[in-house]
C-alpha cells in the first residue's frame, strides 16, 4: 500500500494539472486524505480506480461533512498614528473563514486488498455554490450515498443519474444534517415531560390556528 | 335389506344408510326420494365442514409441531375449539367491500365457490351404499363441477378491483386450467381399468383382496404413477403448497381474496378446504380403494370410517407438504404442468393400456409389472434429468479462499 | 306440471333465458360474460333433466369450465375491465332481429322434424357407455379428424401467440459515461 | 477537465414489449414481504420487471444527527438499533472506529469475547436471513422457526452476558462492558456444539430441495465486476466469487489468530448467496471453537478508559468490520469535544440495495421478492 | 435431484414433528403467563433507584447530581434538585432529588445511567410486566415508584449487588475512618483553645470503578 504522499505523487505524475492537496489527519488513525478540486474530481477518481497499482475499485463509504463559517480572531500588532504619535496598538482582527460542504469518499481496493484512501472535495461555500461532481459514474456504490448526502447536506452532485431525496420525503425543504439546522417545532404532541417541546408545539399550534383564522377572515 | 338380519359390523357399516331410510319412512312415498336426498345433503353439508374445522386445528397444530411450536392451545382443551372462536370472529368481523368493487359479483364469488364445491361431493362415495347420487358419469360430474370453481375465483379477483387480487385470480385460473388437464388424464387410467365413469364402480373394482392385500390401483405401476401425478395436480388444483402462488403472500398479499374480510373470507377459506377434501376424496376413490379396508382382516371396520381415515391421512399429507416446501414460480409451475405432467400422464395412459393388453396370466403378470414399472421409471428419470439440466439446476460445489 | 312440463324445467328455463337476456343487455362486458355462464349452466341442467348426462356434464366442463373463462380472459386482455359506454339499441337492430328469427326458425325446424312420432314416448336410454362405444366404433373417423383439426388449431394458436423472442432483449448499457 | 471514456455501471434497460401497457405496482410500504416498511416501485410488463425503484426512509430517525448531539458513549446503545439483528457487531464496529480515533488498546480477553459474540451474531443473523428468504419463498415459516429456535439460544446467551437479548450495548471503547458471568463460556461451548447439527438440519431441509433450486438458481444474478463497483459487501459479494472478507483483509481484532476459510460462490445468484451463508455459518462455528479454547484471563476493558467525559483528540477515523450483512463502517470526525463532530454509519444494507434494480430487471415479480430477500437487509439500518 | 431433496426435506420436518412430542429440544415454547423462563441474572429492563434502610425516600442513594439525566441517550430522566439537604446513608447531608421521573415509554433500557452513576444509586430492574392502560401518566415513573430497596437489588442481581455492597462498605469504612480521624483531630483541636469549627467534610465519594465486573 502506498502512503498518501506517494499516491499524491502518482496523481501528480499522471494528471499534472490536477489540483490535489494532502490533508494531514492529526488523529492516531493516520488516515490522511487527498483534497481534490471539484473540477478535477472525476479525472482523479477515474485514475484512482483504473490505475493498475492503486486499483481502488471499491468505494466503501461516501459521506458529507458540513463545516460552518469559522470565525477566528487574531491579535494583530499595528503601528498607527494616534494623536500624532506612533503607537503600537494591539488589535483583534476577525477573520471569517467561509464554511464549506465536503464530500468524503473512502476508497479501498478489492483487487489489491489495501486501503483506505480518502478522497475529499469541497464546495465553494455552503449556500449557493454547492455543486460537486458525482462519483456515481465511477463507483456505483455512491449512488444511494450521494443521494443521501444531497438529501441530508444539500450538496448537489452533477452527473448523478437520479438525484432525489432518499431518506426524507420529497416535500421536505431543509437539509437536516447541516450543523445549523434547526428542528421544526411542529412535532406531533405527545404529553411527555419534554415540556420545552410541548411549549413549542403549543406555540406553533397557536400560530397555525391564527393563520388559519386570518385566512378564513380574508376569504 | 333388513337391518336386523345383518351382523354387527354390517350394521355399523350401513348405519347411516338405515338412518336415512328410517327418516324417509316418515314421509309419504312420493316425497321419499326428495327427503332421502335432503338427508344426504344435510349429512354432507354437516360432516365435511366439521372435518374442515378439524383440519384447521390439525393444520395449525401440525405445522406448529413441525416448527417446534405448540400451535393453538388456548381455546378449549388442546385448542380444539379454536375453529369455533375463529368462526365467531369471522362472523362478527366487519364485512369490508372496497368502494370501487363490483358489489354483486364481489358478493356472489364466495357463494358460487362454496356451492360449486359442495356439488362435487354429490358423486363422492363415502361408504358402501353411501353416495348421494349414483350416476354413470360420476367422475365426469365431479370434474365438470370442479371446473366451474375457476369462474368464482375469477369473479372474486376481478370484482375486487385490486391489482393483487386480479393478478392472483389470473394466476389461479391459469394454474387450475393447466392442471385440470393432467388431473383428468391421470384419473382416466382408473376409468380405463374399471371401464366405467361411475365412482361406485371404480371403488367396487378395487375391493378385492389377494391374500390380505387389497386390489387398489395404487399398487400397480400405472396406478402408482397415476396416483402421484393426481396428487401433484390436485395440489395445484387446490392451490396448496408448493403450488399456492395465487395466494402467495410474499408477492400478492393474499391473492384473489385480498379484499375479502369477515364471513366472505371465511367462505373462501371453507371453499378452499372443501375443495381440498373433495379432491382428496376422489383421489382416494380412484386409487386408494375408496372406502375399502387396506387389509382383508380389517374389513369389520365400517367402510365410511375407512374413507374418513384415508381422507384424514391425505389431509395430513397435504399439511406435511405445506410445512416443508417452498412455492414454485408461475412460469415454473406452467412448465411443470406442460413439460412434465402432461407427457407423464400421456405415457401413463399408454402404460395402462399396455398393462391391460398384456393380460394377467402367470408369466404375463410378472412381465407386465417389470415392463410397465421400467418404462415409467425410465421416463421419470429421463424427463426429470432433461428438465433439470435444461434449466441448469443442480447441486453445486463451492470453493474456499484461505 | 304446467303445460306438461315440470316445475324444475320452468325454473331452469327462466334462469337460462334471464341469463341470456342479461348477457345481451348488460353494459359491463364482464357481467355479460358471467350472465352467459348462467345460461350455460341452465342449458347443462336442461340436458341433465333430459337424462343426457354426458352432454350435460360436457356442457358444464367445456362451457363453464373453459369457454366462459376464455371469454372473460379475452375481455380482460383486449379491453380491460372497465364498463365502456355502449348503446344497447343500435341502428342495426333490424338485422339483428332478422338473424335471430332465422336462427330460431332453423332450430324450430330441426326440432320439429326430429320429434319422434308419439310425443311423450320414452327417451332412448343413452348412457355414457353407449356414447363412448359409438364414438369409438361408428364415429371413430370423424372423432379422429376433429381431434386432428383441433390439435392443428391449438398448435397454430400457440405459434401465433408465441412471444417474439427478439423483443425482450436486454440492452446492457455499459461504458461511455455521460 | 474532460475525462476519457471510462467504464460506468448502470442498470440494464429493457424495452417493454408493445403489447398492453406497463403495470405500475407499489410493493410496500405495507406489504408482507418487505421486511418492514420499504417500498419498491415496480413497473411490470406482464409479470416481467421493467423498472424498479427502491423507496425507503420510512424509518428514518437521523441516527447520525442524534449521535452528533450526544456523547460518544451515548451513541453506543443507538448502534444496537441500526441492524437490530446484529447489535454485537454494530457495537464492535463503532468501538473500533472510536478506538482508531483515540488510539485505545483493547485487552486480550476483550478481543476474544468480541470475536465470540460477533461470530455468534453472524450465525444467528445468517440463520434468520435464510429463514426469511424461505419465508419469502412461501415455506410456511418452517426454516425460519428452526433458525429462530437456534437464535433464541444465542440470544439467551447474549442476555446472560449483556442483560438484553437484542439491544446488547455490550462493547465499550477499549473493551467490553461487563465481565463474563459464571460458566458463560461453557454455555457458549455447549451451544456451539449443537450448531453443526442445526446447520445440517437446515441443509437437509433446503439445500437439496428441487423447488428451492428451481426458484433460486440463476435468479437474481449479480456479476462480480458490478458487485465490486457497486460496493456490495458481505455474503452477497462473496457469492459472486470475489474474495473479500474484511476479517481476512483488515485482520481487525484478533482474526489473524484463527484458521478459517472464506466460502465463495461462482454464479452470484440467490442459491449461491444462500449457500455462502450456510458455509459461513460452518466457518463461524470453527472460529468459535478455536476462540472458546483459549480465552485468556485479564481485564475486560482498558482500565485507563473513563466512562464519562471521553474526549478524543481532533482528527478523524474510519473503522470497519465484516458485519454479517457486509462491511459495517463508522466514520468519525472529532473536534476535541465530548461529542463527535461528524458521525457516519456506512450501512451495508443500504449499499447492498444499490444493485437491487440491476438484479431484478428482466425477472418475474415473484423473483423480485426473493432477490430482495436474498440481499438480507434490515430497515433499521437502511433508513437509520 | 428428481425429488430426493424434497423427500429429504419431508423427512426432516417429520423428524421435527415426531421429536416435538418427546424432546424438549424440539418444542421450545414456554407458555408465558403460566410458565416462565428462569430469570437471567444480568437481565435489564428499566432503571430503578436504590435506597438503603427502611424509609424509601430517606434512604435514596441518589444525590441529584444529574449526571444520568445528562448522559441518558434518549433523555428520559427528569430530575429536580432539592433546595435543602438531608443526610444520606452515611449520615452526610446531601442534596436529594425532589423530583426524579423516568419516562419508561422513552427509556430504551441501555444501562448508560447505571454506568455513569458515581453513587451506585440507579440500577436496572428485571421487572417487565409494566403494561398500563394509561400510556402517558402511567408510564412516567416518579421517585416513589422507582425507589426499591437494596435487598431487592440483592435479590435480582446477587453477584453485582454483592460487589456494589462490598465497594460501598469499603467507602463507608473509609469515610467513617476519616470522620473518626477528623473527629479525633477536632477533639484534639478543641482541646487546643482556638478555632471551633472544622466540619468533618467528607471527601466526595470517589468514582468507584465503573465496570461492576472489573
Amino acid at each position: 500500500m502506498k502512503t498518501a504522499e506517494e499516491i499524491l505523487a502518482a496523481i501528480k505524475t499522471a494528471l499534472p494539472e490536477a489540483k490535489v492537496e494532502l490533508v494531514q489527519n492529526p488523529s492516531v488513525s493516520g488516515q490522511h486524505s487527498l483534497v481534490v478540486a471539484p473540477e478535477d474530481g472525476l479525472a482523479v477518481a477515474v485514475f484512482l480506480r483504473d490505475d493498475s497499482e492503486l486499483a481502488l475499485d471499491f468505494c466503501s463509504n461516501a459521506t458529507g461533512v458540513d463545516w460552518l463559517d469559522k470565525e477566528t480572531t487574531e491579535k494583530v500588532k499595528a503601528t498607527e498614528v494616534v494623536d500624532g504619535e506612533e503607537k503600537v496598538i494591539e488589535k483583534t482582527v476577525k477573520h471569517i473563514q467561509p464554511g464549506y460542504l465536503e464530500s468524503v469518499y473512502h476508497l479501498y481496493s478489492m483487487r489489491q486488498k489495501h486501503g483506505p484512501v480518502i478522497f475529499r472535495m469541497r464546495t465553494a461555500n455552503r449556500t449557493d455554490q454547492v455543486e460537486l461532481p458525482s462519483m456515481t459514474p465511477v463507483w456505483r456504490s455512491c449512488e444511494f450515498q450521494e443521494r443521501e448526502i444531497f438529501d441530508l447536506f444539500g450538496i448537489v452532485f452533477k452527473g448523478h443519474p437520479d438525484l432525489r431525496r432518499i431518506l426524507m420525503w420529497d416535500e421536505f425543504e431543509d437539509h437536516p444534517m447541516r450543523r445549523d439546522y434547526v428542528d421544526p417545532d411542529d412535532y406531533e404532541y405527545e404529553p411527555t415531560p419534554h415540556d420545552e417541546v410541548l411549549k413549542r408545539a403549543q406555540e406553533h399550534q397557536a400560530q397555525q390556528n391564527e393563520a388559519k383564522q386570518a385566512a378564513e377572515v380574508t376569504q | 335389506m333388513n337391518f336386523q338380519a345383518l351382523t354387527l359390523p354390517e350394521k355399523l357399516d350401513q348405519l347411516f344408510v338405515f338412518v336415512q331410510h328410517w327418516i324417509m319412512g316418515f314421509f309419504p312415498a312420493h316425497w321419499q326420494p326428495l327427503v332421502g336426498a335432503l338427508v344426504g345433503v344435510v349429512g354432507i353439508v354437516a360432516s365435511f365442514p366439521a372435518i374442515f374445522a378439524l383440519t384447521t386445528v390439525l393444520e395449525r397444530k401440525g405445522l406448529g409441531r413441525m416448527q417446534n411450536r405448540l400451535g393453538p392451545n388456548r381455546v378449549g382443551p388442546l385448542g380444539i375449539f379454536q375453529p369455533v372462536a375463529d368462526g365467531i370472529k369471522s362472523l362478527t368481523k366487519e364485512d369490508i367491500v372496497p368502494v370501487s368493487a363490483d358489489g354483486v359479483v364481489h358478493f356472489l364469488a364466495p357463494v358460487v365457490l362454496v356451492v360449486a364445491i359442495f356439488l362435487g361431493y354429490a358423486s363422492l362415495p363415502i361408504g358402501r351404499n353411501m353416495v348421494l347420487v349414483n350416476i354413470d358419469a360420476g367422475l365426469l360430474f365431479f370434474f365438470a363441477v370442479g371446473a366451474s370453481t375457476e369462474l368464482s375465483i375469477f369473479m372474486a379477483g376481478w370484482s375486487s378491483r385490486n391489482k393483487y387480487s386480479l393478478l392472483g385470480a389470473m394466476r389461479a385460473v391459469a394454474q387450475m386450467i393447466s392442471y385440470e388437464v393432467p388431473l383428468l388424464m391421470s384419473a382416466i387410467v382408473a376409468v380405463m381399468m374399471t371401464g366405467s365413469l361411475s365412482t361406485v364402480k371404480i371403488v367396487e373394482a378395487q375391493s378385492g383382496f389377494t391374500g390380505i392385500f387389497p386390489h387398489w390401483y395404487v399398487f400397480t405401476p400405472w396406478g402408482f404413477a397415476g396416483f402421484v401425478l393426481f396428487v401433484i395436480a390436485a395440489l395445484a388444483e387446490t392451490n396448496r403448497t408448493p403450488f399456492d402462488l395465487p395466494e402467495g403472500e410474499s408477492e400478492l398479499v393474499a391473492g384473489y381474496f385480498t379484499e375479502y374480510s369477515g364471513f366472505k373470507f371465511a367462505l373462501f377459506f371453507l371453499g378452499e378446504y372443501l375443495g381440498m377434501m373433495s379432491i382428496a376424496g376422489f383421489g382416494i376413490t380412484l386409487f386408494l380403494g375408496g372406502w375399502g379396508a387396506p387389509f382383508s382382516f380389517l374389513n369389520f371396520i365400517p367402510s365410511w370410517a375407512w374413507f374418513f381415515l384415508k381422507l384424514l391421512a391425505a389431509l395430513c399429507f397435504f399439511i406435511w407438504l405445506r410445512g416443508t416446501l417452498p412455492r414454485l414460480r408461475q412460469d415454473q409451475l406452467m412448465n411443470f404442468a406442460w413439460k412434465f405432467m402432461l407427457p407423464m400422464t400421456l405415457l401413463n395412459l399408454m402404460v395402462a393400456a399396455a398393462w391391460r393388453f398384456l393380460g394377467d396370466s402367470a408369466t404375463g403378470a410378472w412381465l407386465r409389472w417389470v415392463l410397465c414399472a421400467g418404462v415409467l421409471l425410465l421416463a421419470y428419470v429421463g424427463l426429470g434429468r432433461v428438465l433439470m439440466r435444461k434449466q441448469r439446476l443442480g447441486a453445486r460445489s463451492y470453493r474456499y479462499a484461505e | 306440471m304446467i303445460f306438461g312440463l315440470s316445475i324444475a324445467f320452468w325454473i331452469t328455463a327462466l334462469f337460462t333465458v334471464a341469463g341470456a337476456l342479461a348477457a345481451a343487455l348488460l353494459k359491463n362486458l364482464v357481467h355479460c360474460a358471467l350472465s352467459l355462464t348462467v345460461t350455460f349452466a341452465g342449458l347443462a341442467i336442461l340436458f341433465l333433466q333430459l337424462d343426457a348426462q354426458f352432454a350435460g356434464f360436457a356442457q358444464m366442463l367445456v362451457y363453464i369450465g373453459a369457454v366462459a373463462i376464455l371469454v372473460v380472459f379475452a375481455i380482460l386482455l383486449t379491453r380491460g375491465a372497465g364498463a365502456p359506454e355502449y348503446r344497447i339499441y343500435t341502428s342495426s337492430w333490424l338485422a339483428g332481429i332478422a338473424i335471430a328469427a332465422a336462427v330460431f326458425a332453423l332450430l324450430a325446424w330441426s326440432v320439429i322434424t326430429s320429434l319422434p312420432a308419439g310425443a311423450g314416448s320414452a327417451a332412448p336410454d343413452v348412457t355414457v357407455l353407449s356414447i363412448g362405444q359409438a364414438l369409438m366404433s361408428t364415429y371413430v373417423l370423424p372423432l379422429e379428424i376433429v381431434a386432428v383439426v383441433l390439435t392443428v388449431a391449438l398448435i397454430g394458436a400457440v405459434i401465433v401467440a408465441m412471444h417474439d423472442k427478439g423483443d425482450a432483449k436486454t440492452h446492457e448499457q455499459k461504458g461511455g459515461a455521460q | 477537465m474532460s475525462t476519457a471514456a471510462f467504464k460506468s455501471y448502470r442498470p440494464p434497460v429493457i424495452e417493454p414489449s408493445n403489447e398492453g401497457e406497463l403495470l405500475e405496482v407499489a410493493m410496500g410500504p405495507h406489504h408482507p414481504s418487505t421486511h418492514g416498511v420499504f417500498r419498491m416501485d415496480v413497473a411490470l410488463d406482464g409479470e416481467i420487471v421493467i423498472k424498479l425503484k427502491p423507496v425507503f426512509g420510512y424509518l428514518h430517525r437521523n441516527h447520525e444527527k442524534i449521535a452528533e448531539k450526544a456523547s460518544y458513549l451515548a451513541s453506543m446503545p443507538y448502534t444496537d438499533r441500526l441492524d437490530y439483528f446484529c447489535s454485537m457487531t454494530n457495537n464492535w464496529a463503532y468501538a473500533i472506529a472510536v478506538e482508531k480515533l483515540a488510539g485505545i488498546e483493547v485487552p486480550e480477553r476483550a478481543q476474544y469475547i468480541r470475536v465470540i459474540t460477533a461470530e455468534l451474531t453472524r450465525i444467528q443473523n445468517h440463520a434468520s436471513a435464510i429463514g426469511f428468504l424461505l419465508q419469502e419463498m412461501g415455506a410456511s415459516g418452517t426454516p425460519l422457526m428452526y433458525a429462530f429456535r437456534e437464535r433464541e439460544k444465542i440470544l439467551d446467551i447474549f442476555e446472560e452476558l449483556s442483560g438484553s437479548r437484542m439491544m446488547c450495548n455490550y462493547m465499550r471503547f477499549g473493551g467490553c462492558r461487563v465481565e463474563l458471568p459464571k460458566d458463560w463460556l461453557e454455555k457458549v461451548a455447549a451451544i456451539v456444539d449443537g450448531l453443526p447439527r442445526f446447520i445440517d438440519e437446515i441443509e437437509a431441509l433446503l439445500t437439496g430441495n428441487e423447488i428451492l433450486m428451481a426458484r433460486t438458481q440463476g435468479v437474481g444474478v449479480l456479476k462480480p465486476d458490478l458487485a465490486v463497483n457497486a460496493g456490495i459487501t458481505g455474503p452477497m459479494l462473496r457469492a459472486t466469487g470475489v474474495n473479500y472478507d474484511i476479517r481476512k483483509v483488515d485482520r481487525y481484532g484478533i482474526y489473524d489468530r484463527f484458521e478459517f476459510r472464506v466460502p465463495l460462490g461462482d454464479h452470484g445468484d440467490i442459491y449461491d448467496r444462500y449457500m455462502v451463508r450456510v458455509l459461513e455459518m460452518r466457518e463461524s462455528v470453527g472460529i468459535l471453537r478455536q476462540a472458546l479454547k483459549d480465552v485468556p484471563a485479564g481485564p475486560i476493558v482498558d482500565p485507563k478508559q473513563k466512562v464519562r467525559g471521553f474526549r478524543p483528540k481532533p482528527g478523524e477515523a474510519y473503522g470497519r468490520i465484516e458485519g454479517p450483512k457486509g462491511e459495517l463502517g463508522f466514520y468519525l470526525i472529532s473536534d476535541g469535544s465530548g461529542n463527535p463532530y461528524r458521525y457516519r454509519v456506512r450501512p451495508p444494507s443500504l449499499i447492498n440495495l444499490t444493485v437491487l434494480e440491476d438484479m431484478c430487471i428482466g425477472q418475474n415479480v415473484a423473483d423480485v421478492v426473493l432477490t430482495f430477500g436474498s440481499v438480507d437487509i434490515v430497515l433499521g439500518e437502511v433508513d437509520r | 435431484m428428481l425429488g430426493e431433496g424434497i423427500v429429504k426435506g419431508l423427512a426432516e420436518t417429520a423428524k421435527n414433528f415426531a421429536g416435538s412430542f418427546v424432546s424438549k429440544e424440539r418444542l421450545t415454547t414456554v407458555q408465558y403467563p403460566e410458565e416462565r423462563v428462569e430469570p437471567i441474572e444480568n437481565t435489564r429492563d428499566f432503571p430503578f433507584l436504590v435506597y438503603d434502610g427502611s424509609d424509601p425516600m430517606a434512604g435514596l442513594r441518589c444525590v441529584a447530581c444529574q449526571i444520568c439525566e445528562k448522559e441518558c441517550p434518549p433523555k428520559c430522566i427528569y430530575i429536580t434538585k432539592s433546595t435543602d439537604k438531608k443526610p444520606d446513608y452515611v449520615g452526610k447531608p446531601q442534596i436529594y432529588p425532589a423530583r426524579f421521573d423516568i419516562d419508561i415509554s422513552v427509556c430504551m433500557s441501555c444501562q448508560i445511567c447505571v454506568e455513569v452513576c458515581p453513587f451506585e444509586a440507579i440500577k436496572m430492574d428485571t421487572e417487565f410486566e409494566l403494561s398500563t392502560t394509561d400510556r402517558f401518566e402511567g408510564l412516567i415513573l416518579d421517585r416513589e415508584q422507582l425507589a426499591k430497596s437494596n435487598e431487592y437489588y440483592n435479590k435480582i442481581h446477587p453477584t453485582e449487588a454483592a460487589e456494589v455492597d462490598a465497594r460501598l462498605a469499603e467507602e463507608k469504612a473509609k469515610v467513617e475512618a476519616k470522620a473518626k480521624a477528623a473527629a479525633a483531630a477536632a477533639a484534639a483541636k478543641a482541646a487546643a483553645p482556638a478555632s471551633g469549627e472544622t466540619t468533618a467534610k467528607p471527601a466526595p465519594q470517589k468514582d468507584p470503578a465503573k465496570e461492576p465486573g472489573a
